[in-house]
């Protein structure tokens, strides 16, 4: 039988990692809709990493819960996935680490021995991609295309890689036809009509900010965040822009304030403990309403927590990061198109109320690869900063609204304040300047009202509304539930706060909103019962992402449970 | 200033030394915008939180330079993405002995290796005077203030050498009571071409009036605290500045210059090296399959 | 007529202080109840303060909402206060600085040159305490005393300043008599049958800090925090206590996380940006499972904000202060006598739970002093960690739930992680491993729920439930809710999490929590919305605190609008 | 080090430097215990983040010393509460040159000042291992990583001398391919009464494999980077370790030491002249109307 959507998990170490490469990118050539996953220990070389390949006729929304196929590369790696393993997959796995019982639906290949006999012990994962396509149907031609890409890096050393990882991938093919055993392979490709780009999560946020006019760019490393400094480094280059790494997320943090004042528009990135640590910053922004934009990229918490694992329990954090009253604007993407649109809409934000936003990206989004159809930049407005040009003397704070901004060098000096201030930025704590200030920053918000959503079975009294990352999972168990005739809607925005017009009146005339996140508060929920929503959570916090069917079996239960007045959101 | 209330504005208590360090800077900006055909707006003053960060909202100039008053110990992060994103902005950071030296200290090193060209001028009275007179790094040992009853335990730290050790470009050393005199040295510290430190003795006269020991008391037998710099002090020479330093009174003068790339100039010329600009189109496009 | 209730309010300078403690110190002395209430610029010396005394003949809950007399030092003061002023209050002014039209509720003092005539020119402050005496009918003696007292500080100059502050008191008590002018003396004192202390709230937590058994204290200076500091430096002295004073709020944090590592019962107290800073700190004491009081004394928020004024806008990032899933516990006491006894039970709870524990105070209680009843401190029950006693080779966080924790020195060695931790604290990500700390971290909180709460007219259907600070005037306004026939309750508790064991199923049955509170979101109404509550906040963000008089004024609005419909909480 | 999910643990790239820091500290504790006729669990290791903190987990002696894995930058401060609240604890540190120099400097020299008594490891690669190879503090100008396409545009920081000027009483410098000299020399520095630093050059083998340049190649006509002390030399005297420092090779042995008060010492005599302990109930009757 043929399918039309294949998954295939990888679990050894390191040399998973490009095993999914070629594989991805092989079936991306064909024609397929490919999404990635991978998830990594805390460790530079070596220790348990598992990928998945998931390889569709269609596009899909998510990474796909159970694999058709499981390449285990260790005895751990066996022994912790074949669980997952979808009834009637197959199994091949390294012979030369540990030997499995014959039962028609695994086969052993020793990938070690292979890889030496082509002279190149690296070759492992080439040995597994070749027995892959051979039992999924992929012609070689297509990973030997990614392998010359690949390994074409102008050393010596590069004809003999091509040439022995081609080698194996022609032992494996060869390994999986004397097997015997065969598997379902994959219905042939119907490659889109339109053009792609196979994109990574860090890219298009990376792209998204620059495609907004993003000019200025600083970062301390950290998991999974720094992908993105990297980017940046090496492709925001040119005149009258600057890139650098910092000593700190302290020092980033408030270098975003020296450089958004001055007319830049400024971005960095960080996960969890950089937040926390931009905390007071973050705060001095939102008072002295400085242009920024800060991407968190989720990983485990609390603390140094899980560097590498997927969740999503900095929301709060990110809401209201600092003491005092402030309340970020955050954007959290879902996908990877959401990550380009999403970051250049948060620059645009940013500017257009003169503050600092948040764009919450997270592991599970950061590890992702994809092809997708090739995003139309142009539908990217660049929006200016109103900058302030008449005369010196300027009240930049006599507004209860949003001013023009003045800009060093220019006319309108005035002092941007942590402090609470008059017209000109100069501390004063009289009570009237405090709610005049007060009312300023917190009504420059509904500025922002313009975020999209997307809305399916409107007339359902109860919706479900997943957030970030989760929106490709929840997805998919959407569709499920809909198949399985519960009648249940849909609502999905990756504009957090402020909501986009409309959306808030909408939720509220709900019986019920379902909320899946990967948290154990159930943060996304709680924030909308805040504005008076009557929302639940459907909460996981294993450091994996929802799989799309265990999901959609607790959303049937809870819309049960609701319907027997269990629930009284 | 603000001008509408005026009634509610900070004050500095009667005989700050701060007042002296605001002429001087007032003096100074007066003096490089004349020379460099510039204007106030060309300015940036990056303020630390206490009461020598409230010199922003204080200048008495009709025109205003731009300011920053941002949170406690900050003004150098502050000001490296004020210089590397406006260049032709002439940015002075007026911060405190606590601010600059306590929760400020780490970003003094990283300024110093990039040689961000600032100039701090750093008002030291030896004290925390906004929170009302706790004991700061350069508090002397067994001080006793309100937050040592029993004495300081910490040694106290000497901010010209330890500026000198960690590779600011350019240091001088003075006191609050000769404005002109600062304003001199402030306005020499902005024509440097890197990172520049003016560190100030300027008396706290509600918690630590260090005037006398400063200039001095014939009658009370108190020699100055000041001293000028030799004939013929050499800046360019390390161990001259050393020496100088080592001698324990507050030298008067420029005690060390060192000419090296700034992180402006270091930035242009490394990343020159990169591909011609890219734009957002053409990035894209390398991502096609 | 004779008041029982008396209010004055000094509008001036730094001279106003010393008139204010004269005051308070003559009429606790005489027997009455005093409460004072101070605000000031953030500056050194001089700009204008404003401090009021409230003097009565029966315990009171708040400041006072307008004064009887005003004590106006300076144009500005009389200027900005006079509005203030009760229809019928009286003015004393100084003469010296400005003139008023006689209306025959003022009269001018040269307070000045009375000062110069005693031989003292900053006696001005006992001059005008000598007319306030004489209006209200004080004995000059207590103001003597408290005089020698207070400048008995064995120095040369001692007996002349005395003598001319009391020369000064008699030229201002004659003055007034000159006057002509004379306004309802006080009724005289009942003097309580129990011993009394007078006090402020920085005495008050530390000592009841101290009472618990803390033996550790470090804090950088911070305003309004810095009296704790002070106050420990010189009070928690003696073997094995340790109080320092840091670098940095992030040098406290951490230095916390050590030394309760350690087996230290330690404590910090800071202010909204020193909380900022701990943000991440914080996070690690929670995730390590380190004991720890931070005291977070709330001034005006965000960033420098308003060092000077008072605000409760630090409660969000009070309960969730760092990214990941956490929620500290937060104690957040509303008198002088909470403070005793919550900082006690901050410490209790700390060891009890293993975790940080959020002492959440704020400016308009630590500008406070007042006569007390004094407190009994043997009601302070001294919690001791469970300290583990066994073998090497223990299993630290093998169980969900608290467990006993090992102290270097002793049996049990193990490591306290940041990272998601195994059973012996080593790092692991495993999804099993997280769910488990997970589920302990938070479980462990069911071990604070001895908190209480205080009821008032518990039948009805909509109650108010101030927290902190506000817990003075609201209860003022519940007085006079009640007085004028409102059908209101009356719900309060300094425990706001965890809440006490059966408070939040109580405040779930009310139809309407209306939450006076002084900030702009309305945190607390929000957080009790989170958990299902249908509350409402009233709010004010001037930097003062709320009026009783124009409060309850509010509270009827709400309520009548609720029986309108009007409010759907 | 658990047991139970081996093969889930962190593990160092074969070749790390690390390792043999690991084998010198094991030893190091080895001979102070029996020395100090101690146990483990007297011992505190407060670890760093990085690939070098990961070491307090990777123990492999029976008895396990107490350990504190705290967050990026921290070990000082965390020290610092361990060490006065547990002054009978033997408190090391293990930390990298990026926790250490770069988001962790403004501890040291608070520390230094106050002479706290912990022994901290750094173990400087000249990258950030952990994040997978950006440049460090002690990264050289110039130097192309992942963070630094172009080359990094800091000049770098030099450990030993910064340690020396902010007062740091006892510093040493080695390598980690000699883990017996590294076990001597961090015993010696255990045995220091205040602050000491033993800063170690342990390579990086995946993103900055120095192990050539300290040890040398004769076939390719690389001197080695390390240098032995000269005869006779002086630790306590400041001028021969600013030379030997100045000298750029990489020192092996006790480059300075300085025999002064510890903070726990300081903290005693000064708080001497407090008055006699008052109980909590002495305290409130002095509040007394
Ligand atoms: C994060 C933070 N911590 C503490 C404070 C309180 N604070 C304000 S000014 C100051 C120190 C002032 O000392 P210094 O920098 O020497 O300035 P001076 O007042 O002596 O001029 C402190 C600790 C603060 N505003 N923010
Ligand atoms: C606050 C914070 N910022 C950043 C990180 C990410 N991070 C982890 S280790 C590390 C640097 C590691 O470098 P180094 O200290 O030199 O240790 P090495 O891995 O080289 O031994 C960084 C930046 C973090 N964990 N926390
Ligand atoms: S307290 Fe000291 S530093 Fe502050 S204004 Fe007064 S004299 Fe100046
Ligand atoms: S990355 Fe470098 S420092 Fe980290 S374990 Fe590998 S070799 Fe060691
Ligand atoms: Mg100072
Ligand atoms: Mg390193």
């Amino acid at each position: 039988m043929e399918k039309r959507d294949f998954v295939v998990r990888f679990a050894g170490e390191a040399n998973v990692v490009t095993a999914t490469e070629a594989l991805a990118s092989a079936a991306a050539s064909a024609g397929y809709y490919v999404y990635t996953f991978a998830t990594f220990p805390s460790q530079i070389l070596g220790g348990p990493i598992w990928t998945q390949v998931r390889i569709s006729t269609v596009p899909v929304f998510g990474q796909g819960d159970y694999p058709d196929l499981l390449v285990a590369f260790n005895k751990y790696g066996y022994d912790t996935h074949h669980v997952e393993l979808r009834p009637g997959g197959v199994t091949i796995y390294n012979s030369k680490e540990f030997d499995l019982p014959e039962d028609g639906l695994n086969f052993g290949i020793d990938v070690e021995a292979l890889a030496k006999e082509v002279g190149n012990p690296r070759a492992t994962n080439f040995v597994t991609v070749g027995a892959i396509s051979q039992e999924i149907g992929f012609s070689l031609d297509d990973v030997k295309a990614f392998n010359k890409t690949k390994y074409s890096r102008g050393r010596d050393s590069d004809a003999q890689i091509i040439e022995s990882n081609n080698a194996a991938l022609e032992l494996g093919a060869h390994a999986a036809r004397d097997s015997g055993i065969s598997i379902e392979s994959i219905a042939a490709a119907i490659p889109p009509d339109y053009e792609q780009v196979m994109v990574e999560s860090s890219d298009m946020i990376g792209l998204g900010a620059m495609a907004a006019g993003l000019d200025y760019y600083v970062g301390y490393p950290i998991s999974p965040a720094t992908k993105i400094l990297i980017w940046m480094e090496s492709r925001m280059v040119g005149e009258n822009r600057f890139v650098h790494q910092t000593s700190s997320e302290i020092e980033s943090i408030n270098t975003l304030i020296g450089a958004g004042f001055a007319g830049k528009k400024v971005m960095t990135a960080t996960s969890g403990p950089g937040l926390s640590l931009m905390s007071e910053g973050l705060g001095l922004a939102w008072m002295a309403e400085i242009p920024m934009v800060v991407v968190n990229v989720q990983r485990g918490g609390p603390a140094t927590g899980l560097p590498t694992k997927t969740e999503q329990s900095d929301l709060f954090t990110c809401i209201h990061p600092a003491h005092g009253d402030v309340r970020m604007p955050v954007i959290a993407p879902g996908d990877l198109e959401e990550c380009l649109f999403g970051s250049a809409k948060a620059v645009n934000w940013a500017e257009r109320y003169q503050g600092p936003v948040i764009l919450l990206s997270e592991m599970v989004l950061s590890e992702r690869t994809q092809n997708i159809k090739k995003p139309d930049l142009s539908k990217i407005v660049v929006e200016e900063r109103k900058v302030y040009t008449g005369d010196n003397g300027y009240h930049r704070y006599a507004s209860e609204e949003l001013s023009a901004m003045p800009i060093p060098g220019g006319p309108g000096a005035y002092v941007a304040n942590g402090s609470e201030h008059d017209e000109f930025g100069d501390t004063t704590h009289l009570a009237s300047v405090h709610v005049h200030g007060t009312h300023r920053r917190f009504g420059k918000l509904s500025l922002l009202n313009d975020g999209t959503y997307e809305e399916f079975n409107p007339e359902a009294s109860i919706t479900m509304m997943p957030w970030g990352g989760t929106k490709g999972p929840a997805r998919e168990a959407f569709e499920i539930l809909r198949e399985r005739g519960v009648d249940i809607g849909w609502f999905y925005t990756m504009f957090l706060h402020p909501l986009p017009d409309g959306a808030l009146g909408i939720l509220k005339s709900k019986d019920l909103v379902i909320v899946p996140e990967l948290n154990y508060q159930g943060q996304w929920s709680a924030l909308l019962r805040m504005d008076r929503v009557k929302a639940e959570s459907i909460t996981q916090y294993t450091g994996l992402p929802f799989k799309a069917g265990l999901l959609a079996d607790r959303i049937e239960t809870m819309v049960l449970q609701h319907q027997e007045g269990k629930i009284l959101a | 200033m603000t001008t509408k209330n005026s009634n509610y504005d900070f004050k500095w208590c009667p005989g700050c030394g701060d007042f002296g360090v605001r002429r001087a800077i007032e003096f100074a900006l007066g003096g490089r915008n004349e020379k460099h055909e510039t204007r106030m707006q060309d300015n940036v003053i990056v303020a630390g939180i206490g009461c020598s960060g409230n010199l922003v909202h204080l200048l008495e100039s009709d025109e205003q330079p731009f300011g920053i008053h941002g949170i406690h110990g900050r003004t150098l992060p502050i000001a490296l993405g004020v210089k590397s994103g406006s260049p032709n902005s002439n940015v002075i950071i007026v911060a405190g002995d606590g601010d600059f030296l306590s929760i400020g200290m780490e970003h003094i090193g990283p300024q110093a290796q990039r040689n961000l060209d600032v100039t701090a001028v750093i008002m030291d009275n030896g004290v925390y005077g906004l929170t009302k007179g706790q004991g700061s790094p350069t508090t002397k040992f067994g001080t006793v203030t309100s937050s040592t009853p029993f004495g300081k335990i910490e040694a106290a730290l000497n901010p010209l050498s330890f500026y000198l050790e960690i590779g600011v470009s350019f240091i001088a050393s003075h006191y609050s009571s000769k404005p002109r005199e600062l304003a001199a040295l402030i306005e020499t510290a902005m024509e440097h071409k890197g990172f520049s430190i003016v560190h100030v003795q300027s008396p706290c006269t509600t918690y630590n009036d260090t005037y006398e020991q400063l200039k001095g008391n014939k009658r009370k037998g108190i020699d100055p605290g000041i001293i000028d710099l030799p004939e013929g002090y050499d800046p360019s020479d390390r161990a001259q500045a050393m020496a100088i330093i080592a001698d324990g009174r507050v030298p008067l003068g420029v005690i060390y210059k060192e000419d090296r790339p700034t992180l402006n100039d270091q930035y242009v010329s490394l990343t020159g090296r990169a591909p011609a600009t890219s734009s957002p189109d053409k990035i894209l496009a390398s991502y096609a399959i």
